[in-house]
């Protein structure tokens, strides 16, 4: 079956093109089938591929493609790469990706009171973009040089797009200020970008990163003289004695192109625009797959980063601070898309904490874990928005549990899990980042610790003010209703992958092989595992400690959740009051985006308006080429004005030639 | 037969002017008709050139006459690596820009049909001549249809546009003129193989003569400075003018560069490079940023073609074989994407008569198959993978890096921009709530849709398998890039 | 005794050279104009060239200066500009510049040998064959074509004359069927 | 009858002729006499040559007066006749007010 593993590809294009072409004619029925059955059909041959990898122990085969170029030393072959890694992020794409493809072909089909369905008018278009999704996603995760990994880096940023701005006439909207009660001035709240303009935003800080990636891309090329992955690693051990700051260079530029696709501190802006786009999209791309690129990235080059300890200090230092600043903004956000949508940026942070520290295994089971529980939360969320006709501010829901049992349910699942409440998913990979945040460096454990009290406070915030309590919106509440079967299928199912997740790494003083850890030790075995990631420098008291602590911090953070939101609501405002500069700036996002809009966006545009009117038009134009015209003109004129007409001065130059060269020739 | 293959290209389209001339003038279908099948049966006879084409470095499908023996000036034609798809990219455009003209223009069909025709030999003659007075023949000749078709079909300010146009590029190319004299005057012949064995000209001449050529051609590109006729011209001409224009006529530019300026004069390479690399990442940045400010499609169109040349000059001066062949593929890639923008814009403009994005906005309801098409055309500007635009652009930065980074990361950095300034344009027109204006709008007939898809899946076999193509173009860049690095060799 | 009979003439020539120019009435210029031709034909005499000087006296004196008065007669003598006075600036800067002219010319003339292919024209061989004679082999040998050209010149001459003249009326005509 | 007057007095009594035209020419404004002044310009050149013509025995120098001769009759009546037919227009001779020839 691994030879076939280019069908996993082939199918989702298959699919693009079957709903692209003839969607639209053949209604949205044939195209809820078709699209998800490719995802179904390439997850089928991810698992065939899987069983052949656990057959041959993880050694790692490569199905070639064709010759893409070949210009003197510059040669690239397609081809694709199947070993623990990519095979695992295969079966993680694919999976959630088909729970994500059902969910869709029900939340894109609104139905009014009379129970009449209504497809969205871009049914099709919507699918064709999901598949293509898949497909790039499968590219970047399945090639096996740097050329692919770029080619799906740009494509599912293409993809992602179009998805965000898949509603592209709608406008963007205005956000109702917070009131704070007892007749404090309520917090105005910037406008949510329309889903154009955060499409092009998304677009547009991913290409940034992309630079970054590409000049990696390009430094690997010319340090190497090679892109594929088995060559340049083969070579780095020894490179890094050689030029180890080229190595660096190498590893810092590709995080740039992490940074960006993974929404990290410096260009993280566009991920909590991105919710401008269709949930299942957010659940999908936003949540599971497309922002994990950059981990992935990282975790397939980590023989580059064991070489390069500096930079892999300044990914963790990185992601420890995205995650904290990031969990701070999810603490007041009223919108709960966006409050999921800061808390991938801050699950995200963890990851690459885990990552920059060695432990890339955690950083893949955090990874893995997180596109579980977080698509289960965003589908929640989705659920709920499907039920009260795409309204998602939190202050307008209340009391859904008795309505919407399901969702509830699994919403509560996803949310422990998300704390990191023992025994869950969540809990084991993030503790197993915490156990090796602490060996790296104290400091980076207590960043993740506190970051993970306000994961779990923010996280039942929403739960407790959506869910529970009373409804605050009368007529809104009584509308609501529970989802459909298809969602509540893919909700039921993401719900049991969070809950039994944490199997794949259980703690080693457990006894039971920590199976992620056995499964990816292949992938490391190309360059020896510099860091001693592999086996526990602590002791197991110390283990249990740190368990115990962030168990507890988990617990504290929903207790505090609970108390503040269910038992007595006017704390929370209270507390705004005293510390609203505090609660301003947080509901601002820290105004960074008006920070990048000053700084960056608009003198862009002033820069670009500068050089269209005044260089181009005014200097080049206008002074230079079209000057020299007119100078000509004149000239011409000024010489014109010599033939005045009177013969006296014809005769006067007649005569004065004739004085001259009489002159010459006699007196000479 | 294969042998005057090259001789038949030029003459096809002059029997069609010859057809054209008998057709009276009312039936305008037949006359449309007419020239469009010229054009159809250059392309299927310029596709044996690529089918039975042995990829060795040397000239192929030569042909040899004298022509004034006493000069010792001959029509010697002959094609190679670089001249190949650059000529299966005029026949195509050509093709492409009859047939797209055909609701465009209602008077004097006749007259227009004709200077397309004409055109098309010139801009052939180009490419495929081997002498340089023969060359220097084709480069005027294909001016004068240009100017034309500008100057009748155009917009308001065609006169303007079309004179400058022809002042600018005759400016740049007079001085050319007298090089090759000069060039005539030391080589003792104006045949091109012949020079290039026999020369040996003394590295200050070569300095002066590179400049000389360069500057012609620097025009033709646009290379930064000398760009203000583009956008110009591409506003006023018609929607086929436009395609022509970008898609060919630029690229003469760059041929040029490659052909004549850097083989003849190789010592000169390394002494203009470095300007000519500022002026190329200049180009790059400045023509996207002006795009970003523009608020008309067709300016915009015409300012990302700067930007896009920039690239290619990059890669012919970036020294190694990966940055030429690349150049070399990039220049048929911006023909067909930039074609493809402009045949869009055009769509367009032919039912509203406006160019400006205000006038547009949210049209994707109203016209579907328009907006998908108009978004592959911006991917493929922007350089998505998979298409061709990433092909030409990622090689090139590729092969500039090792070279020289700074420069690299410039351009990289302008993809960027590309990308903010294409999407600003498909925002403004496709996306946003619907303009009522657009209620009359049509999407896309048979005639349209048949060009799109054509040029789209080109795109994607470009994008897919450059192989096909870098296999013919990378001997004849590798001869090139050696012939450079041996003489700076030598001469240091 | 010759050079004071060409001092003579020479002065009475510039004099009347100087009258023709600074002559406010046409008509007196006209009649100066007359006597230079007539003192050059004397030099020509002077100068052993006798078939000249009669035929200086028939074209210049007898023709060219009648036509002049008969041209001045037509147009009315005093329609030529009111000269108030002769020392504009503007006549200073021409007089400065003839007299420049003039200096060149001067000392070119003193300083350089006249040379030149001597040929046979010898006066003596003028007393033997009698000057017209020689004139004339000369003439209709070696100089017949450019005599032919002047005859041709001299027919085109008089066609031309005729032509302007006769446009003349033809639009004087004309303008009165217009007016 | 040797001359005893050299060819420099003849030359030089040519050349003052010459500039006295030249002078005439630049100074009037009346066309006719600008006409005469032409005139005696042509005739300082006569003189020169026959002077050249009788110093060096050759009788070229006289054929070349029969020339100017010739030119100069034809000159002048074209000269006059364009002068009548301007005046049918211009009502005048003074060349200042003829000026449509401005550039």
């Amino acid at each position: 079956m691994t030879q076939l593993i280019w069908l996993t590809i082939a199918f989702p294009i298959a699919g693009v093109l079957f709903n692209g072409l003839l969607g639209r004619r053949l209604g949205h029925r044939v195209v809820s089938v078709v699209g998800p059955l490719m995802v179904l059909a390439s997850f089928v041959v991810g698992v065939g591929a899987f069983a052949d990898l656990l057959a041959r122990h993880g050694e790692a085969v490569n199905v070639p493609l064709w010759t893409w170029a070949a210009i003197g030393s510059f040669e690239v072959n397609l081809s694709l790469l199947v070993d623990p890694l990519s095979v695992l992020m295969v079966l993680v794409v694919t999976g959630v990706g088909f729970l994500i493809h059902v969910y869709a072909t029900e939340y894109m089909v609104h139905k009014d009171e009379s129970g009449h369905a209504h497809p969205d008018r871009d049914f099709a278009r919507f699918f064709t973009f999901l598949n293509l999704f898949i497909a790039s996603m499968l590219v970047l995760v399945l090639g096996n040089n740097y050329l692919m990994m770029y080619v799906g880096w740009e494509l599912v940023g293409v993809c992602s797009y179009l998805l965000i701005g898949f509603w592209y006439d709608r406008p963007s909207e205005e956000q109702a200020p917070i009131d704070l009660g007892e007749g404090a001035e309520p917090v105005k709240l910037p406008p949510l970008l329309s889903p154009a303009a955060s499409g092009m935003k998304a677009f547009i800080v991913n290409r940034v990163g992309d630079v970054g990636f590409a000049l990696g891309v390009f430094l690997i090329w010319t340090t190497f003289g090679t892109l594929q992955f088995a060559d340049v690693f083969s070579q780095v051990p020894h490179m890094a004695e050689a030029m180890p700051a080229v190595l660096s260079w190498i590893a810092l530029l590709l995080f740039i192109g992490a940074m960006g696709k993974s929404a990290q501190i410096p260009l993280y802006v566009w991920l909590p625009d991105a919710m401008a786009g269709p949930t299942p999209v957010s659940a999908l791309i936003h949540a599971a797959t497309m922002v994990t690129a950059g981990v992935y990235m990282i975790v397939r080059s980590n023989v580059i980063y064991s070489h390069a300890p500096g930079v892999s200090m300044f990914v963790a230092v990185i992601g420890a601070v995205t995650a904290l600043f990031a969990a701070t903004i999810a603490l007041v956000q009223v919108d709960l898309k966006r409050v999921l949508a800061y808390s991938t940026v801050s699950q995200l942070g963890y990851m690459f904490m885990a990552v920059g520290v060695g432990a890339y295994t955690a950083g893949m089971f955090h990874l893995t874990t997180h596109a579980f529980f977080k698509a289960l939360l965003f589908l929640g969320a989705g659920s709920v928005m499907h039920a009260l006709h795409d309204v998602i501010d939190i202050r307008r829901m209340g009391g859904l549990k008795n309505k919407m049992p399901v969702t509830w349910l699994t919403f509560w699942i996803g949310g422990l899990a998300l704390a990191g409440f023992p025994l869950m998913s969540g809990f084991f990979s993030k503790d197993e980042i915490l156990a090796k945040a602490f060996e790296a460096s104290p400091v980076l454990w207590g960043i993740g610790v506190l970051t993970a009290g306000l994961t779990a406070f923010y996280t039942f915030r929403a739960i407790f003010i959506a869910f529970h309590g009373q409804p605050r919106d009368r007529h809104l509440y009584d509308h609501a209703h529970e989802s459909g079967p298809a969602i509540r299928f893919a909700l039921v199912v993401l719900a049991a992958l969070a809950l039994v997740g944490g199997v794949l790494g259980l703690p080693a003083f457990l006894g039971l092989p920590h199976a992620l850890d056995s499964w990816l030790a292949p992938i490391y075995a190309t360059g020896e595992h510099a860091a001693a990631a592999g086996e526990h420098g602590l002791s197991l008291g110390l283990e249990l400690g740190l368990m115990a602590t962030s168990a507890t911090v988990a617990v504290l953070g929903i207790v505090v959740a609970y108390f503040f939101y269910v038992v007595n609501p006017a704390i929370p405002r209270r507390m705004a009051r005293s510390l609203r500069p505090v609660f301003v700036l947080l509901a601002n996002k820290y105004y960074v985006d008006e920070l990048y809009n000053a700084v960056f966006v608009q003198p862009g545009l002033k820069l670009a308006r500068g050089m269209a009117q005044g260089v181009d038009a005014l200097l080049i134009d206008s002074v230079l080429v079209d000057g020299l015209a007119r100078l000509v003109g004149q000239i011409g004129r000024q010489v014109s004005r010599l033939q005045t007409g009177y013969l006296r001065h014809y005769a006067l130059a007649t005569f004065i030639g004739v004085l001259i060269l009489v002159g010459y020739f006699f007196l000479r | 037969m294969s042998q005057f293959l090259l001789s038949a290209l030029l003459i096809i389209p002059l029997i069609g002017v010859a057809l054209l001339v008998l057709i009276p003038r009312e039936n305008k279908d037949v006359l449309r008709w007419t020239a469009f099948i010229t054009t159809l049966v250059n392309f299927l006879v310029s596709l044996p050139l690529y089918f039975n084409f042995q990829s060795g470095a040397g000239y192929q499908f030569e042909e040899f006459a004298a022509w004034i023996p006493a000069l010792n000036i001959n029509y010697h034609l002959g094609v190679d690596g670089l001249s190949l798809f650059l000529v299966l990219l005029t026949t195509f455009l050509s093709a492409v820009a009859v047939l797209s003209s055909f609701s465009a223009i209602t008077e004097q069909v006749k007259e227009y049909m004709a200077l397309m025709l004409l055109l098309e030999t010139a801009m052939l003659g180009v490419f495929v001549s081997l002498d340089l007075f023969l060359f220097y023949l084709f480069w005027e000749a294909s001016l004068i249809p240009m100017a034309l078709l500008i100057g009748r079909w155009g917009g308001e300010r065609r006169i303007y546009a079309s004179v400058k146009f022809i002042i600018y590029t005759m400016a740049g190319s007079a001085l050319m003129l007298v090089a090759a004299l000069v060039l005539y005057a030391w080589g003792g012949t104006s045949d091109l193989p012949v020079l290039l064995q026999t020369l040996d000209l003394p590295a200050w001449l070569q300095v002066w003569l590179f400049f000389a050529f360069a500057l012609a051609f620097a025009v033709k590109v646009p290379l930064f400075p000398l760009h203000t006729w583009l956008p110009a011209a591409h506003v006023e001409a018609p929607t086929a003018g436009s395609i022509i224009l970008a898609g060919v006529l630029l690229k003469m530019g760059t041929y040029g560069l490659m052909r004549f300026a850097i083989p003849l004069f190789p010592a000169a390479v390394p002494v203009w490079t470095p300007l000519l690399v500022t002026l190329a990442v200049i180009g790059i940045i400045y023509g996207a940023l002006v795009a970003l400010a523009q608020d008309a499609a067709k300016k915009l169109v015409a300012y990302s073609s700067v930007a896009h040349m920039g690239f290619i000059v990059l890669g012919i001066f970036s020294g190694g074989p990966q940055g030429m062949s690349a150049a070399v593929l990039q220049m048929v890639n911006h023909g067909l994407s930039t074609g493809m923008l402009f045949f869009m814009v055009g769509v367009l403009y032919e039912q509203r008569h406006s160019r400006l994005f205000s006038d547009y906005g949210g049209i994707w309801v109203k016209v579907p198959v328009f907006g998908v098409f108009f978004i592959l055309a911006a991917l493929s500007s922007v350089g998505l993978p998979g298409m061709n635009g990433f092909v030409g652009e990622f090689v090139i930065l590729l092969g500039t890096f090792k070279v020289n980074w700074v420069a690299a990361a410039f351009g990289t950095f302008g993809i960027v921009l590309a990308a903010w300034y294409l999407l600003t344009a498909v925002r403004k027109l496709l996306f946003g709530p619907f303009n009522p204006a657009n209620s009359g709008l049509r999407d896309m007939n048979g005639r349209e849709l048949a060009i799109a898809v054509s040029l789209v899946v080109l795109f994607f076999v470009i994008g897919l398998f450059p192989q096909l193509f870098f296999k013919h173009i990378t001997p004849a860049t590798d001869a090139l890039a050696e012939r450079v690095n041996t003489t700076i060799l030598a001469w240091r | 005794m010759e050079q004071t009979l060409f001092l003579l003439i020479a002065a009475i020539s510039v004099i009347a050279a100087l009258g023709v120019v600074f002559n406010r009435n046409v008509v007196h210029s006209a009649l100066s104009l007359l006597v230079n031709f007539c003192a050059l034909a004397v030099l020509y005499f002077m100068l052993n060239a006798q078939f000249l000087g009669i035929a200086q006296i028939l074209v210049y004196a007898g023709a060219i200066v009648v036509l002049f008065l008969f041209v001045v007669m037509l147009l009315g003598a005093e329609l030529g500009e009111k000269v108030t006075s002769w020392l504009t600036v503007q006549n200073g800067v021409m007089a400065v510049l003839a007299v420049i002219l003039l200096t060149v010319i001067g000392t070119a003339v003193f300083e350089s040998v006249i040379q030149g292919a001597r040929g046979d024209f010898t006066p003596e061989a003028v007393q033997q064959y009698g000057q017209v004679q020689l004139v004339a082999s000369a003439l209709f040998t070696d100089y017949v074509l450019p005599f032919q050209l002047v005859a041709v010149l001299l027919s085109v001459g008089v066609i031309g004359v005729i032509w302007l003249a006769q446009r003349h009326q033809q639009s004087s005509a004309r303008r009165e069927f217009h007016d | 009858m040797i001359n005893q007057v050299p060819v420099s007095y003849y030359l030089l009594l040519g050349a003052i002729l010459f500039s006295i035209g030249a002078g005439g020419v630049l100074i009037r404004r009346n066309a006719i006499v600008i006409l005469m002044c032409v005139e005696m310009m042509m005739n300082a050149v006569n003189l020169t040559f026959i002077a050249f013509s009788r110093y060096l025995d050759s009788a070229t120098g006289q054929i070349f007066v029969f020339m100017v001769m010739a030119v100069a009759a034809v000159e002048v009546a074209i000269g006059l006749a364009l002068l009548v037919e301007l005046n049918r227009h211009k009502q005048t001779v003074n060349i200042d007010e003829i000026n449509s020839l401005k550039g």
